[in-house]
């Protein structure tokens, strides 16, 4: 697939037009796990924008996002990056045949203080 | 296209114009020479609220094989909503054309400012393009014919 | 049958060198009705008219047409033309053969042909063509100002000292408006009391002025030169007569407890009150839900130490009706409610305070007399941060998706004068973008950051957290810096947007002014009759049309007043004669033609009517000439055809679309 | 019915009303007629039926001009047909005495006669306080019955349903009978090709003999005078058959109505040359619907019509050659 292509199915799947942000950082500053995010949500944006989807998959903030949607809420434009992250997430999903995670290699990964709560909504949401 | 050839179809084709918008935009396509064919015919009109769906079908009746309404921009009416008014009576009278079989084609609306001639003048030559693609208008001549 | 003369312009060669001019006349003879047919080389010329006038006195005709250029280009030359040879001006019809024809048509054959036709059109019109006169309206000379604000007060001035009688009718006790409750103003930082306070005075005390102060606009009825309006005056319950505005009776008054409006609820007032010292009129108003005696019967202590004896409990609303000619409003604005904002706190912390609100802090008259305090625990604050574009710019349902304009510049004013007067201070300023196009407005604000050292930080912010100890953590973001900010704030000042007086809506349904979805009063022309609501007779003065600063709106004010002068300055107005016209015996009297005026022209009268024999009472349409301005919409929208328009009737149109298809 | 009769005889004598509007029997056992009842004989002839499908709201119009209330009963639908009216100023609420009646669905006897059944002398099981599910009829060929639904009017297959939504006393049960999607017909015409919806008004119209039966019936073709018969429009010339009304008449009545047309159905009921006219009035309120939102004609007296209103945003009539 090609970058016009995968930057035409993120703004599919998330319903966004990268188009109406107006580069205020609303987004960046509501977000919790801002400093964990080599690209940061407002950067998601331009990226998009750019077509430059390449970084933006093979970035450790695609899996930072909380998904907390505090972005979404507060976003002035209509723009959400939350969405877009989301949307960039299940291209990744979709293209390791459905499953970003086998469940064999959960247990390495698993920190015992992780609640198992979270476990689930992981995986609810790496498994479409 | 050569006039010399007289079995060449020419349509009939009337443009209503607005007179604060369209009309004026007609004058700029016509005092920047921007050509279009002489099938056009322009009828002014105050607004394009003014346009009696009547007045089309009578341009059919009599022959016109292909109506054109331009108006201001939706939101920049002299009248404030007259073009409002216009969009919603053409939208549902070129629907009922089409349910009734009448190529979707030979009616057309489109915003044109007085400061737009050259938008005048391109609509005009596709307008005039398209009647041209779907040749004489025969179905609205023909719609009751006892047979 | 009509007598028609037709007039072929060559129009130097612009016609001539592509239409066979000679050949369209001599076709033009061959139509019905045409008596005379002749072509000249500048129909527009002295000598082309005067052979126009002519041609209608020697040949006695009935209706001309000439064709020439655009009629938005010579239609009033050639009816004026027409109007000093004895035919009435509405008898004259263009047929445009340069813009429409020579000048887009290069085949001389082809041109000819399509001018031909265009000019058939024009005779297929003419024929059916009937005189038409203007009508012609008086003009009260009177004018009215609805909103009390600086705009107001401007316009009011200027229109009284042109020697017209003005009336302002202003909502709250006391005229003044928004800019009375500003400390400062940029970009001069003079004191907004010193430079409004001179205008409230000089319009109160302008012999061509009356000011109804805690009054309403409670209905308008008429037109453009002859409006009438019911302005309610409501029960003040202090005779203004006798009241001499010694305030004895507010600081008597045992009910203390009311918000005060005018600091913005963030103190209270008696329940007699004046809303400020500076107030016009000083008489004071009872709010009838704080006091006592109104309450319970119990109290009159401010009866008892009025020496002037101008406490009278009984008074009541009292409704005056007048004549204007004109009406212009100046119901400014308010700031935006920000419930829809949960992530700025303002409505947790005390210390969120909107930048209206820090106006009235920073104001010696103010809750805190001035000097820069928290609200919630009254402590010097260390650390404020400025929020921009609160509810502006928001494409999302919450806010307004338009930018409030003066936010960035005030924002600069507070900040500077902050720094200013608290050097200790450190001032954030979180901004998308900073916009100063205005005479010494970004000079303004770069001193904010050159010379007082204000820290703007592009970005905006997420959260204000208010923290256990009453600090406030502001989460924002560094967009240059690429980095999220967490600030400890003892002060957060949100430039909250601004929005139109909700009550214009109600203003604007009475007046028939059209309003836009953000409640803003839509002017008749964006760029070139800015001032003017496209209803006749009514316009705009101030932030009621959209944001604008001080300088803006007096300008804004003095544009008005001159446009309402324009039209009281004259006697009688001509009305445009190509009006609808509503058939009686077709009418249904069903309101549809109502519905989709623009200008409230329609209205309906139960006639007597003798139908065959039988008498019956019928209700009808009947469009008033001044207000209509010949759009057309009704007679589309009328089910049996009944209004028609003048000069572009239904048969009309239908000859001249004849005419092409033929 | 006899509840009807009683209600409107006591209603004349106690003065609340000065006529009574309804249906007498007519020549035949299916056809009756709208009336007017000034004294209890004249109510010998009174009917109610299933046969009374015409709507009597149209009648109001006169009525309002007559000294005095007038009582008239109106079926759920024609309610929609009456608020109408009041909306545009053509009935005078206050000169109508409204008793809604039930409905258990009107019928068509062309389906009847369709399916065989002739030479009809009497029909039974259409009453009131029948359940109307079976149909018996009594012909010079003997005795037939057939299922009530199959003799239904089209109209009634899509009931806009059994709420009057005015009246000032309601008599009378109402049956479901909506078994069919209201916009189904013209779903299937907008997906015919261009030659094929054009063939198929074309047959239809060619039937028509311009007896203006639709156009007297319909209650939102109440102008004093019609525009095609005015000369304001030169579209009056009967003359000529080839001419203008001839082929755009029910195009253009159908625009006429738009969004005031409530879809009671009469124009197609009283058509004797059987041309479906709905088909043109129901595809305008389908266009509506979804352009605009869900409008029904009728359901209140103040709002704005479709027509008579806009948004800013509202679909460009490009949208015809674009949705295909």
């Amino acid at each position: 697939m090609s970058h016009v292509n995968k930057a035409k199915q993120i703004k599919e799947i998330s319903g966004v037009n990268p188009l109406k942000c107006m580069k205020c950082g609303k987004c960046s500053a509501s977000c919790p796990s801002y400093n964990e995010m080599d690209i940061k949500p407002h950067q998601f944006v331009s990226y998009v924008q750019n077509e430059d989807i390449e970084s933006l998959v093979a970035s450790k903030s695609l899996w930072k996002c909380l998904s907390c949607f505090a972005c979404v809420e507060r976003c002035p434009r209509d723009v959400k990056p939350g969405k877009l992250i989301d949307a960039a997430r299940q291209l990744v999903v979709r293209e390791k045949g459905q499953t970003y995670l086998s469940p064999d290699e959960v247990p390495e990964l698993l920190d015992p203080e992780t609640p198992q709560q979270l476990l689930v909504s992981a995986f609810r949401r790496y498994r479409r | 296209m050569s006039i010399e050839n007289n079995n060449e179809f020419r349509p009939k084709i009337v443009a209503f114009c607005c007179n604060w918008c369209s009309y004026a935009g007609a004058d700029l396509a016509g005092s920047s020479r921007l050509a279009y064919p002489a099938d056009v015919k322009i009828i002014r009109v105050p607004c394009s609220c003014r346009v009696n769906p009547m007045f089309i079908l009578r341009a059919f009746e009599k022959g016109a094989d292909g109506v054109i309404l331009c108006g201001c921009h939706p939101g920049d009416c002299h009248y404030t909503t007259g073009n409002y008014y216009a969009r919603r009576r053409m939208t549902l009278l070129f629907s009922m054309l089409d349910y009734i079989g009448v190529e979707n084609g030979r009616t057309r609306v489109e915003w044109v400012s007085a400061a737009e001639g050259v938008k005048f003048s391109q609509t005009m030559n596709e307008f005039v393009e398209k009647i041209h693609s779907l040749g004489k208008n025969v179905r609205l001549g023909d719609l009751r014919c006892k047979n | 049958m009509q007598r028609i003369g037709v007039f072929v312009c060559h129009c130097g060669s612009n016609i001539a060198a592509t239409v066979d001019v000679k050949k369209v006349a001599e076709m033009a003879l061959l139509e019905p009705g045409v008596v005379h047919a002749e072509d000249y080389q500048y129909m527009c010329s002295e000598a082309g008219q005067a052979r126009i006038q002519a041609a209608i006195k020697e040949k006695n005709l009935t209706g001309i047409v000439v064709c020439s250029c655009s009629p938005r280009m010579h239609e009033n030359t050639f009816r004026s033309a027409a109007e000093k040879a004895g035919l009435n001006p509405y008898m004259v019809e263009i047929a445009n053969i340069r813009e429409h024809c020579s000048w887009i048509h290069k085949d001389m054959e082809e041109a000819t042909k399509k001018a031909v036709i265009l000019a058939r059109a024009a005779i297929a019109k003419v024929n059916l063509n009937a005189p038409l006169k203007p009508g012609e309206s008086l003009v009260t000379k009177r004018a009215l100002v609805i909103g009390g604000g600086i705009a107001g007060i401007q316009t009011a001035i200027d229109i009284a000292d042109a020697g017209y009688e003005v009336d302002i009718v202003e909502k709250t006790p006391s005229i003044g408006g928004r800019m009375s409750q500003l400390d400062k103003t940029f970009p001069t930082l003079d004191c907004s009391a010193c430079i409004l306070t001179p205008k409230m005075v000089e319009a109160a005390a302008h012999e061509k002025i009356t000011i109804y102060t805690y009054s309403e606009v409670e209905a308008v009825s008429g037109f453009v030169g002859d409006f009438t309006v019911d302005i309610r005056k409501k029960a003040r319950y202090v005779d203004s007569d006798k009241c001499t505005g010694c305030g004895v009776c507010q600081e008597k008054c045992p009910s203390k407890k009311s918000l005060s409006e005018f600091n913005r609820g963030l103190n209270t007032r008696s329940a007699i009150y004046t809303p400020f010292a500076q107030a016009i009129p000083n008489v004071p108003v009872i709010d009838t839900d704080a006091c006592i005696k109104m309450k319970t019967g119990k109290c009159g202590i401010c009866e008892k130490v009025c020496q002037a004896g101008a406490i009278d409990y009984q008074q009541k609303d009292e409704i005056v009706t007048q004549k204007y000619g004109a009406i212009v409003v100046a119901t400014g604005f308010d700031t935006i409610k920000l419930d829809n904002y949960d992530e700025y706190a303002y409505n947790q912390s005390k210390d969120v305070i909107t930048s209206l609100e820090l106006e009235r802090v920073m104001n010696a008259a103010g809750p805190t007399k001035g000097h820069l305090e928290r609200l919630s625990d009254g402590k010097h604050p260390k650390e404020i941060v400025f929020i921009q574009c609160v509810g502006s710019r928001c494409a999302d349902n919450r806010g307004k998706s338009y930018c409030s304009k003066i936010c960035c510049m005030y924002t600069a004013k507070h900040a500077m004068l902050i720094r200013d007067k608290y050097p200790d201070v450190n001032v954030t300023v979180f901004y998308i973008d900073v916009r100063t196009p205005g005479k010494n407005f970004d000079e303004f604000y770069r001193r904010a950051v050159e010379d007082y050292g204000v820290n703007y930080i592009k970005g905006q912010v997420g959260k204000v957290i208010p923290q256990p100890d009453g600090k406030l953590l502001v989460q924002g973001a560094d967009l240059l810096d690429n980095k999220q900010i967490l600030k400890e704030a003892d002060m957060v000042v949100l430039a909250t947007a601004i929005e139109p007086n909700p009550d214009v809506r109600k203003i604007a349904t009475m007046l028939t002014a059209s309003i836009d979805t953000n409640n803003f009063l839509t002017e008749s022309h964006a760029k070139l009759r800015p001032v003017e609501s496209p209803t006749a007779g009514v316009f705009l003065s101030g932030v009621c049309q959209g944001p604008k600063d001080i300088p803006e709106t007096v300008a804004q004010a003095g544009a008005a007043a001159v446009k309402a002068i324009g039209l009281l300055a004259k006697d009688k107005l001509l009305t445009n004669p190509c009006t609808a016209k509503s058939d009686q015996l077709l009418c249904n009297g069903c309101s549809t033609c109502a519905n989709v005026c623009p200008y409230g022209a329609i209205s309906y009268e139960d006639i007597e009517v003798n139908d065959h024999g039988i008498r019956e009472t019928r209700r009808v349409a009947v469009v008033n000439s001044a207000l209509c301005q010949g759009c057309g919409a009704c007679t589309v929208t009328c089910p049996s055809g009944a209004m028609d328009l003048q000069g572009f009737s239904n048969r009309q149109i239908i000859a001249e679309v004849d005419a092409i298809c033929r | 019915m006899q509840e009807l009769v009683s209600r409107a005889k006591e209603l004349l004598a106690n003065g609340t009303v000065e006529r009574v509007l309804g249906w007498k029997a007519g020549d035949l056992p299916y056809n009756p007629e709208p009336a007017y009842f000034y004294v209890e004989e004249d109510f010998d002839n009174f009917v109610y039926n299933g046969f009374c499908g015409a709507n009597l709201s149209k009648y109001m119009i006169e009525a309002s001009k007559m000294e005095g209330k007038t009582l008239v009963f109106l079926k759920p639908c024609d309610t929609y047909s009456f608020n109408q009216l009041i909306k545009e100023h053509r009935v005078d609420r206050e000169k109508a005495y409204i008793i809604g009646v039930g409905c258990k669905g009107k019928l068509d006897i062309e389906k009847a006669k369709k399916a065989g059944i002739k030479g009809i002398e009497s029909v039974a099981g259409a009453d009131m306080s029948d359940a109307c599910d079976t149909l018996t009829f009594q012909t010079i060929y003997g005795e037939k019955t057939c299922a009530y639904a199959d003799v239904m009017l089209e109209r009634c297959h899509v009931c806009k349903g059994k709420e009057h939504v005015i009246s000032d006393e309601v008599i009378g049960e109402s049956n479901d009978t909506k078994d069919a999607e209201r916009f189904a017909e013209v779903e299937k015409i907008e997906a015919m090709s261009p030659e094929e919806k054009f063939a198929f008004f074309q047959k239809e119209l060619s039937k028509c003999i311009r007896c203006n039966a639709c156009r007297n019936v319909c209650p939102a073709c109440s102008c004093r005078k019609c525009v095609f018969d005015s000369t304001k429009f030169d579209s009056a010339q009967k003359a000529n058959v080839d001419s203008f009304e001839e082929k755009m008449f029910h195009v253009i009545r159908a625009f006429h109505v738009a969004g005031r047309c409530t879809d009671c159905g009469e124009c197609s009921r009283v058509c004797p040359q059987g041309i479906p006219l709905h088909l043109f009035n129901r595809k305008f309120i389908k266009d509506i619907n979804e352009f605009y939102g869900e409008y029904q004609a009728g359901a209140d007296t103040d709002s704005r019509g479709p027509l008579t209103n806009f948004t800013f945003d509202d679909v460009e009539p490009s949208i015809v050659t674009e949705r295909g």
